[in-house]
Formats: C-alpha cells, sequence, structure tokens
C-alpha cells in the first residue's frame, strides 16, 4: 500500500508540476491514524499531506459534479468502485470527460473504523496494517483484528478489482475482491420475512435517522442542483422527522430518485451516522430492476441507459407485485 | 346499552389518478352511464399517468388516504405515445418498495382504463374499496397529524 | 459523598424512575442512545458518547409551540402547551453537562428573552452525570477547562470496579439524593481521588489535549474571517448536517409552519448553518457560498460565540464530529488552520 | 399559556390597506380590540404572520406617537407578502414584537440637524423616525429628507411627502428618480449623486436606508463629502425566524440584526466581516 501511495503521490506531482491539471482531489492527512479527508491540492508542495491508505473510503466522484464550470482540468484518483459513479455521471452529463484526469488506483478493501469501535475497541491510537491482521494500539494497550472482520459493508459486497473507466493505473495489482457473496442476500432475507416483521425491522431502523442529509449529499448519483426536500414550496421540505412518516417519506423517495443510477457504491450506509443500512433500499431497488428489466449495473458503461428512463412493451404489471403473485 | 350502538362500517378514502385523455373520461361516463362507485374516491385528474411523481402516492397516504390507484390509458395508447410505458415501470418500482418497507401492498394500484370503459372504472373502483374496506385503515403510512 | 455497590445499581435506578422518568444509554435497535430506562432495558453506561447528545431533552430536534385555526379572515390560536414530567437524566458524560450552561447562555440569560420551552425542560431536568472511565481518542474537554474526572451537572458519580460514588453538587440534587439517600452508605472523597488520578493521566495521552484556542476572540474576528485558509478547508464539505444535529452545543433552529388539513402547526426545530435555505430571504441569499456556510458555523463556535459571552467556545470537546463527519473534517482540524491568522 | 413566551405571536387584524405603488401596499393593523398590538420605537420591527403561509419581519413604519394602529409598507416579494397583497381589511394576522433597536431619538439625534436619505421601500423604516420627529419638531434641529425611487410611480407615502412633510415645520423634502418620466419636473438620477449636488454640510447626523447598493454608494459619497460615520445611521435586514437573537441566521459576525440591529452605526458597521 505503501508503494502505491509512493506511486500516486509521485504522479500528482508530475502532472500538477507540468500543468496537465490544475488541482489533484485525493485524500490528506489528518490527526489521527484513521481520519482522512478528501481535499484538493493545487501546489506541489501541498501534496506531502497526501495519503492513501487503507482509511481512504470516500467516493472522490462526488466532487467532480459541476467542476466542469471552472476552466481547469482535475486529477481525480479513483478505488475500482468509484469508476462506477465517475462513469454513471459521465453518462447523465453532469461531468465532463474531458476536465477530468482520471486515475484508477488500487484497492485491497477499505476500513470501517465504526465496526472496530463497535468490537468495543477504544481509544485508537494507532493501527499497522499487517497482511489480513490489523495490529491496533490504543490508549488502553494493544489489541489485534482481522481485517475482513472490520471492512466497511461496501467492501464485503465488492464489485471487482476492474476499473471501469481510467485514464491509467497506478497499483492496480494491488485489489483484491473482498466480496464474500451475495449482495442481495440481506435483501432476500428481508424479503422473506412477513410484511409485519419487515415494517417492525424498517420502523427500528429509520426511527433512528436524524435527517442530517449526510446521505443525500454524500450520493454521486443524487446531483439535482435543487433537491425537492430543499424546496420550501414542494410540501416535503422538513427540517427534521416530526413524524414517522417523514422518516419513511425521506428514505423511499431518496432511494427512488436514484433507482437505475445508484451503482451501489454504499457511500449512504457508510456516512450515516445512526448506523441506519439504506444501502438496503438501494439494493432493493437494484435488485427488482435486475428481476424485471434484465441485469443492470449503473456506470458500468458510458452508453447504458438506465431502466427507469427506458420501457418494454412486455413490461411487468405493477399489480403483479401489488396484488402479490409472481415476485420473490 | 353500548353494545348496542354499532360500529360505524369504516369507509376507506381513496385517491384515484386519472388521465385526463382516458380513464378521467372513462369516470365521466360512468357518471353519466348511472354506474355506482364509492363516494370516497377522490379523483385527481392528471394530464398524463406518467405525471405522478411518487411523492404524490406517498403524499396522498400522509393526508390519510387508504389507498390510491393510478389510472392511465391502455399500453400503446398513450396520449403522448409512452408516458405509460414509463409509469408502468416507476409504479413497478414504487409499489414493489413500499412492499419492501412493510406497507400493505394491496394499497397501491395502477390500472389502464379508456375513456370508453366507464363499467370497468366503476368496477376496478368497486372492487379497490372492496379490498380496501377489507384491510381496514391505513396505519403504517399516515402522518399521525393529519389523523382525527 | 455516598457510595453503593454496583449489583444495587437497578434497585437505585427504580428508586430514581419512581420519583421522576429516569432516562440513560440504552442500547435498543443496535443504536446507544439516552433512552426511559425499564428494568429489562439493556444498559450501557460503559458507552462513552451517544452518537445524539442528549442536549434533545432540553432542546428537542422538533416542538410545537403554537397550533392556528383559520376561518375566513379570523384566526384562533389554540394553546398546546403542555407540563412538563419531571425527568432525571443518568450517565451524562462531563462534556455534555457544560453544554447545557452553554445553552443556557442562549436560552435562558436574556432575561427579556428567555425561551421558556427550554426553561421549562430546563427546571424539570436532573442531571446526574458520570466520570469517563475510559476516554476516547478524539476526547479533548481538556481544552475547555472541563474535567472529566470531575463533572458537573446537578449530581456527579463515579462508578470505580464494583462501587457507584454519588456526590450532589446543586440544591436539586441534594433534593433528589435526600428522597433515596436511605440506599447509600456514607463515602469519603479521599476513596475516588485514585480513579480521579487514572483518568486525569488518560487525558494526558491524549492526542487532542494540546489544542490551543489561543488568538480566537473577537481581536482577530475580521482576520480570522477573512483567511484565505477557509477555501482549502472546506472545500470538500458535503454541506450536511452530520456535525450539526450530532453537536451538543448547536442550537441554531427554524420556525416552520405544518399543515394537518384541520390546523396549522407552528413547529420549532432544529436547523442547520450548512444548509442552503438557512438564510434565504425572498430577495437573495447572504450566504450563496458553501465557504460562507462553513465558515459561519466554525466562526459562531470559535469567534462570535465566545465574543457575546464572555470568551466562552461553544464547543465542549466531546469529540462527535470527530468521529462522525463523512469527511473526517471536524472543529479541530478547523482551529489548527486557522490558528495563526490574525495572531500578533 | 406563558405569555412571557417570545415566539409566541398576538393576533392583529388588519384594518386598512392603502396601495402607495403598484408593488407596495401600506397594512394599518391593530389589536383585535383596537389600539397598537404593542409600543413600539422608531426603527424597531415586528414578526408579521399568516399561519399556513409564512412569517416575516417587517420594520413598524408608523410613528410611536401614534396609539391607535400601527403601518406595515410591505413590498410584494416572496410568498407571504404575495398573500399579504391579495388579503382584504379585516384579515386577522399574528403579529409579535417589537424586536431590535431603535434610531436613538431621544438621545444621539437630540438638537440635531438630520438628513434623512432613503431609496425605494428603504422610506418605510425612516418614516417611523420622520414622523416621530416631526411630533416632536422642538427637539430637532434642521430636517431633509432626500428620497429616490425607480420611477415617480415607485415613490412611496407620496401623498403624505407632498401634503404633510414637504416645506411644513421646516421639513425639506428633495425627490429623484432614476429616469426621465412623463409629466415629472423634479430632479432625475441616483440617490448619491443628488446627495452630492444638494450640498449639505457634513455637520448633520445622518439615517440611511435603501436596497444595499444603494447605502453603499450612498455611504462611500458621505464619506467624500466629509461626514463623520459616527454621526450616520443605517439599518439592516436578513432572514430572521426568531426576532431575538437566538435562531443565529441574522448574524453579520457577532451581531445579530434581529437583536443588536437593526440600526447599526456605521462606524460599528465597518467594524463587522461584509456578510450582509
Amino acid at each position: 500500500m505503501q508503494r502505491v501511495e509512493g506511486e500516486i503521490k509521485q504522479k500528482a506531482h508530475e502532472l500538477l508540476k507540468s500543468g496537465v491539471v490544475s488541482s489533484v482531489l485525493a485524500w490528506k492527512k489528518g490527526d489521527l491514524v484513521y481520519d482522512a479527508a478528501p481535499a484538493f491540492f493545487k501546489s506541489p508542495n501541498a501534496l506531502e499531506d497526501m495519503v492513501y491508505n487503507g482509511f481512504c473510503c470516500s467516493n472522490l466522484s462526488k466532487y467532480l459534479i459541476e467542476k466542469d464550470s471552472e476552466n481547469e482540468k482535475v486529477l481525480v484518483f479513483l478505488k475500482p468502485c468509484d469508476t462506477y459513479s465517475l462513469n454513471q455521471l459521465l453518462s447523465n452529463h453532469r461531468v465532463i470527460k474531458d476536465k477530468i484526469y482520471a486515475v484508477g488506483i488500487g484497492c485491497d478493501g477499505k476500513i470501517d473504523i465504526e465496526k472496530l469501535r463497535a468490537k468495543g475497541v477504544k481509544g485508537i491510537l494507532e493501527i499497522e496494517e499487517d497482511g489480513e491482521s490489523l495490529k491496533i494500539q490504543t490508549l488502553y494497550g494493544d489489541e489485534t483484528c482481522v481485517r475482513r472482520d472490520i471492512l466497511l459493508e461496501k467492501c464485503l459486497n465488492c464489485k471487482g478489482k476492474d476499473h471501469m473507466v481510467y485514464d491509467e493505473l497506478i497499483g492496480s495489482e494491488l485489489s483484491e475482491e473482498t466480496a464474500l457473496g451475495d449482495k442481495f442476500s440481506q435483501v432476500d432475507e428481508l424479503e422473506k420475512m412477513s410484511s409485519d416483521d419487515r415494517f417492525e425491522f424498517w420502523r427500528c431502523e429509520l426511527s433512528k435517522c436524524i435527517r442530517c442529509n449526510a446521505c443525500r449529499n454524500v450520493c454521486p448519483s443524487c446531483t439535482c442542483r435543487k433537491c425537492v426536500f430543499d424546496n420550501p414550496h414542494s410540501g416535503v421540505n422538513a427540517k427534521v422527522n416530526v413524524t414517522d412518516f417523514e422518516e419513511n417519506m425521506f428514505h423511499i423517495i431518496r432511494a427512488f430518485h436514484v433507482a437505475g443510477r445508484c451503482s451501489d457504491c454504499g457511500e449512504c450506509t457508510r456516512v450515516c451516522p445512526q448506523g441506519i443500512p439504506l444501502q438496503l433500499l438501494n439494493r432493493k431497488f437494484i435488485k427488482d430492476i435486475n428481476n424485471f428489466y434484465g441485469d443492470f449495473q449503473a456506470g458500468e458503461t458510458v452508453e447504458s441507459r438506465s431502466p427507469l428512463f427506458d420501457y418494454n412493451f412486455e413490461d411487468i404489471e405493477p399489480n403483479v407485485i401489488s396484488k402479490g403473485r409472481g415476485i420473490n | 346499552m353500548q353494545d348496542l350502538v354499532k360500529e360505524k362500517p369504516f369507509k376507506p378514502l381513496v385517491v384515484s389518478f386519472c388521465c385526463n385523455w382516458c380513464s378521467y373520461a372513462g369516470a365521466d361516463l360512468a357518471g353519466s352511464s348511472r354506474l355506482e362507485y364509492p363516494a370516497e374516491v377522490k379523483i385527481i385528474r392528471i394530464p398524463c399517468s406518467c405525471r405522478v411523481d411518487p411523492l404524490f402516492v406517498l403524499r396522498a397516504f400522509q393526508r390519510g388516504a387508504d389507498g390510491v390507484i393510478i389510472n392511465g390509458c391502455h399500453p400503446g395508447d398513450c396520449h403522448y405515445s409512452t408516458g405509460n410505458y414509463y409509469t408502468r415501470r416507476r409504479m413497478a418500482m414504487l409499489f414493489s418498495m413500499l412492499d419492501f418497507i412493510g406497507i400493505e401492498k394491496e394499497r397501491t394500484r395502477l390500472e389502464w382504463v379508456s375513456a370508453a370503459e366507464g363499467a370497468r372504472f366503476a368496477s376496478v373502483m368497486n372492487e379497490f374499496v372492496g379490498e380496501l374496506r377489507e384491510m381496514g385503515e391505513n396505519k403504517r403510512l399516515g402522518d399521525i397529524r393529519c389523523k382525527e | 459523598m455516598l457510595k453503593l455497590p454496583v449489583s444495587k445499581m437497578d434497585e437505585l435506578f427504580s428508586l430514581i424512575n419512581s420519583e421522576r422518568t429516569l432516562y440513560m444509554p440504552l442500547e435498543k435497535n443496535s443504536e446507544i442512545c439516552f433512552d426511559k430506562w425499564s428494568s429489562d432495558a439493556s444498559i450501557r453506561l460503559d458507552k462513552l458518547n451517544t452518537v445524539k447528545s442528549p442536549k434533545d431533552f432540553f432542546f428537542p430536534a422538533s416542538e410545537n409551540i403554537a397550533a392556528f385555526k383559520t376561518k375566513g379572515k379570523e384566526i384562533i390560536m389554540d394553546d398546546i402547551r403542555s407540563e412538563i414530567e419531571p425527568f432525571a437524566l443518568f450517565g451524562v458524560r462531563a462534556c455534555d453537562a457544560e453544554s447545557f450552561n452553554l445553552l443556557d447562555l442562549i436560552f435562558l440569560n436574556d432575561k427579556d428573552f428567555v425561551d421558556t420551552f427550554y426553561e421549562s425542560r430546563r427546571q424539570n431536568g436532573i442531571i446526574i452525570t458520570t466520570a469517563c472511565n475510559e476516554p476516547e481518542e478524539t476526547c479533548f474537554c481538556n481544552v475547555f477547562n472541563i474535567d472529566a474526572a470531575n463533572p458537573g451537572g446537578d449530581i456527579s458519580t463515579w462508578i470505580i470496579d464494583d462501587t457507584l460514588y454519588w456526590n450532589s453538587l446543586t440544591k436539586k440534587g441534594s433534593g433528589l439524593t435526600e428522597k433515596i439517600k436511605k440506599m447509600f452508605e456514607q463515602a469519603d472523597e479521599s476513596e475516588i481521588a485514585d480513579h480521579q488520578a487514572k483518568i486525569s493521566g488518560v487525558i494526558n495521552k491524549l492526542p487532542f489535549k494540546d489544542l490551543s484556542l489561543d488568538g480566537f476572540t473577537g481581536e482577530a474576528l475580521i482576520e480570522k474571517f477573512s483567511s484565505n485558509q477557509w477555501e482549502e478547508i472546506c472545500h470538500t464539505c458535503l454541506s450536511c448536517g452530520t456535525c450539526t444535529f450530532i453537536c451538543p452545543t448547536c442550537h441554531c433552529y427554524d420556525i416552520q409552519d405544518f399543515d394537518t388539513g384541520k390546523e396549522i402547526h407552528r413547529i420549532k426545530c432544529w436547523d442547520s448553518c450548512m444548509y442552503y435555505d438557512f438564510t434565504l430571504m425572498a430577495h437573495g441569499n447572504p450566504r450563496t457560498s458553501l465557504l460562507e456556510r462553513f465558515r459561519q458555523r466554525y466562526m459562531h463556535k470559535l469567534v462570535y460565540f465566545p465574543e457575546n459571552n464572555d470568551g466562552a467556545y461553544a464547543c465542549v470537546g466531546c469529540g462527535r464530529c470527530v468521529q462522525k463527519c463523512p469527511i473526517s473534517m471536524n472543529i479541530v482540524k478547523v482551529a489548527k488552520a486557522l490558528k495563526y491568522e490574525g495572531m500578533k | 399559556m406563558n405569555n412571557k413566551e417570545a415566539l409566541i405571536p398576538k393576533l392583529g387584524i388588519i384594518t386598512d390597506i392603502r396601495d402607495e405603488t403598484p408593488d407596495v401596499k401600506t397594512f394599518s393593523v391593530t389589536a383585535l380590540n383596537g389600539g397598537v398590538v404593542f409600543p413600539h420605537m422608531p426603527g424597531q420591527c415586528a414578526m408579521l404572520s399568516i399561519p399556513g403561509v409564512g412569517e416575516a419581519m417587517f420594520s413598524i413604519c408608523s410613528s410611536p406617537t401614534n396609539k391607535e394602529f400601527m403601518e406595515y409598507s410591505i413590498k410584494k416579494a416572496g410568498v407571504l407578502t404575495d398573500w399579504l397583497h391579495l388579503a382584504e381589511i379585516g384579515q386577522q394576522i399574528t403579529v409579535r414584537g417589537p424586536y431590535g433597536n431603535a434610531f436613538p431619538v431621544e438621545d444621539d439625534l437630540k438638537g440635531k440637524d438630520i438628513l434623512f436619505i432613503a431609496g425605494g421601500i428603504g422610506l418605510a423604516p425612516l418614516r417611523s423616525v420622520i414622523n416621530y420627529v416631526r411630533d416632536h419638531r422642538e427637539n430637532y434641529g434642521e430636517v431633509d429628507i432626500v428620497y429616490g425611487a425607480r420611477s415617480a410611480d415607485d415613490l412611496v407615502f407620496r401623498k403624505e411627502i407632498e401634503n404633510e412633510w414637504d416645506s411644513k415645520n421646516g421639513v425639506k423634502v428633495h425627490l429623484t428618480i432614476d429616469r426621465e418620466q412623463e409629466g415629472w419636473d423634479g430632479n432625475v438620477g441616483f440617490v448619491p449623486g443628488f446627495v452630492k449636488s444638494l450640498k449639505f454640510t457634513p455637520d448633520r447626523t445622518t439615517l440611511v436606508c435603501g436596497p444595499p447598493i444603494m447605502i453603499k454608494f450612498v455611504l462611500k459619497t458621505l464619506e467624500e463629502m466629509g461626514f463623520d460615520s459616527t454621526k450616520i445611521y443605517t439599518t439592516m435586514e436578513l432572514r430572521m425566524k426568531c426576532g431575538i437573537g437566538k435562531c443565529g441566521r441574522c448574524n453579520i459576525g457577532s451581531k445579530y440584526v434581529c437583536k443588536d440591529g437593526p440600526v447599526f452605526r456605521c462606524d460599528d458597521l465597518a467594524k463587522l466581516p461584509d456578510e450582509y
């Protein structure tokens, strides 16, 4: 990983200095071992603070939206799954490819610090990645942990090590598919539950929502200039969820508005401060799209057309669903 | 004494979105043909079934609807050629999601009713209201503030 | 000072609960937050900070402040205020307890405009704090002279091995203690000294313990405001409201009307200065850019608030934003980036 | 209900509506049983609302000497103001206030020669002061009012200006409009230039209100003319929700417009960040 970081820095340095790009979008070292933050670097000197490690989990393609209005070219480093988002943005014309120099970088799964905390590890000072195991130094003694156990939810259902769009690749040999199995397994499980149990499950989860909008704002498919939830004339622009209905509505609509464009990057689940498995809502849509209209992976190609902007004469009738025949 | 006072029969409130070019005329025909359908069906005229935003459906439930039905032109007959095909996909997605969240799926429906099908309009409404009557009140997707 | 074996804590909770509704950190739906205690609840006093701060017990995320009915040109205003039942919060950390004092500065200090909704909750709530046995790496309460080993509130407690130590700090606290006194034995303050020293030892090893806010004063307002550091640090902010809503000291609110079809509820609810519509007016917006909104939040906490409140910062170092910001931007990074602006 | 709670409004009733210009109307409001809803000082504001439509801050443009009713001159600009423009006499309305500080009519302004400079709807907040000064004429020196608008039709309170203010009690009014217009024989030109041409002596205490861009240029002109910024007052407006300095949105630096303002002395304003 350190070798890759070195190569990435070198590439950034080279392109900034030669003027091919005017800024670099990558991760900046924080104060703690795990708090690397996405950042734009504008001068070669600033690159000293750049990092790439197991905690650089943000999907940087979100920041490319509307960058096209600026008269500059941005170098961006994208992990394999992030390239799906970029492709999706390109196909929606929210990003212009000419303004971007995309370097695909290898990824062997990113670590979820919350999962580590949930294991009862407190006062995390240092984390050393040693192959499959992690050595953790804390204020209260040393701990070890199996890397796979604390990978981010999105990495457990890795879409693979191939980059969908790039100008150049660095360290792609590092990539390792970490997928543990079927990404729809949790959706399947919920579908098998009774309607009452499912309702109960989602009430428990969605009632935790504090309506911080992090899931919406981080989503690389949420690209409207003005969101319906921010429009005072839409009638649904509440600042906080006052009732159960508002909790349900916000999350149904949030997921619906990106259905067919969601590449399942899992950022929504990652950023939720309350740990709501929001990705499940998006995956339900993905699963339905696959079932009803044929397999589709958003962002696989730039040319692909979102299934919800398309139709077939023989499409399934919604009543088949509402009358409870023939799905699942 | 109290036992003798009969409970009021449940009258489900239904919001029926009707396409201007077909089912709205269908509803009209049902009326002028003196076909009966429940008065609790509230019709909202829309330019095309495709105009129905999923938020409309949710808002209807919020404001106390017990069921929402969207009526459009038969596939192939859309006034705007293809609007109803998109509706079909969208609503399939939405209904499936509502089911996934645990909202009774029988509360939502999409029907194709042409301008000539007054009888069909009335029978679809009767059937839908009948089903809802058996299911009872919408408790899962209403807004508590809009109740009482 | 009083003490009680930890094994009798359930009995204590049940007794307190019979006096007033008791809330404490509980695990529910895989979330740990302050909730109503019951004998079968899963108590999580080991969790340092709940994700949501307990500020919503005094300043709820939303509350109805008035209801109106309209009839033609007539407006009928309904009295919808309900009595607040007495309650107690157990297991509040030193930082969160201090945050209530900061909220008091906003909602209670201006005698002409006391927020009576807040006031009545504050009057009816008793805060029982618990010392932090295991501070996290994200904690920096010491920067604001808050002592995690010696928390404030109405009553402070320490859980040391098998013993709970209990010390009333205010009249309100003594009032409650008086009613449940029979459960306790007398203890001496020296019994907790070693434990306090141990906590202080950990605090001395925290990564942010040396964070300095020197220079964040009204005198440097213009320099800090016009710093070119802002652009760099705000650039990747998502302008979500996570930091605002989990922050124990953020107190900005919105007033909105909701038409239920029968009446109109006037709702006072949390708002975030990170949102575009926060300052939006019919004729325009004085803060159109992300930079201006981002700057507002931190300037408010680190410069404007202390200028208006005798130097008190609107931060208690609880570390929630350090843990939860989706992009790992936080007040520590901002304070460090702006440290030298306007410094003489 | 606790009547001390600042966020709970009182009820008022619209007793009169006057058209001032095509997009400005003046509303007279009284308490339900007559009289003003609450006493105020010139420059202070009140929160008006129609439940379900919106709540917004408006300056009270009637003078405190008027104990019968309060007046608000409101320009059609957003959701609430559009609604109010369609309202009829007898409409009830919720009112809370008074909020903010006032022009120092009882101290700094007393005994001084006063210059009022206003543009467009900016005359509304000053009207309260002007009428207060006229009602206590003996306490103040010379009074000049410079007022400009886009066109003659956009001059608010025109009847009052011509019939009651101008050339009475030693009050002089100087009107200007932005562009030539048929039937207008007064000055044509923007307010800052007009102020300059009138050659006021810089010992005047000045009260300025108008669109932000006008205020900016007027202040520059006054500075050039040698006016002392400690004797210039202006009044600000930003988005407000609570009106009591708590909701956190109307601040300029550490000052809240609703509580520390809306009236600011220009030297104080200069010390604040330029974010308004």
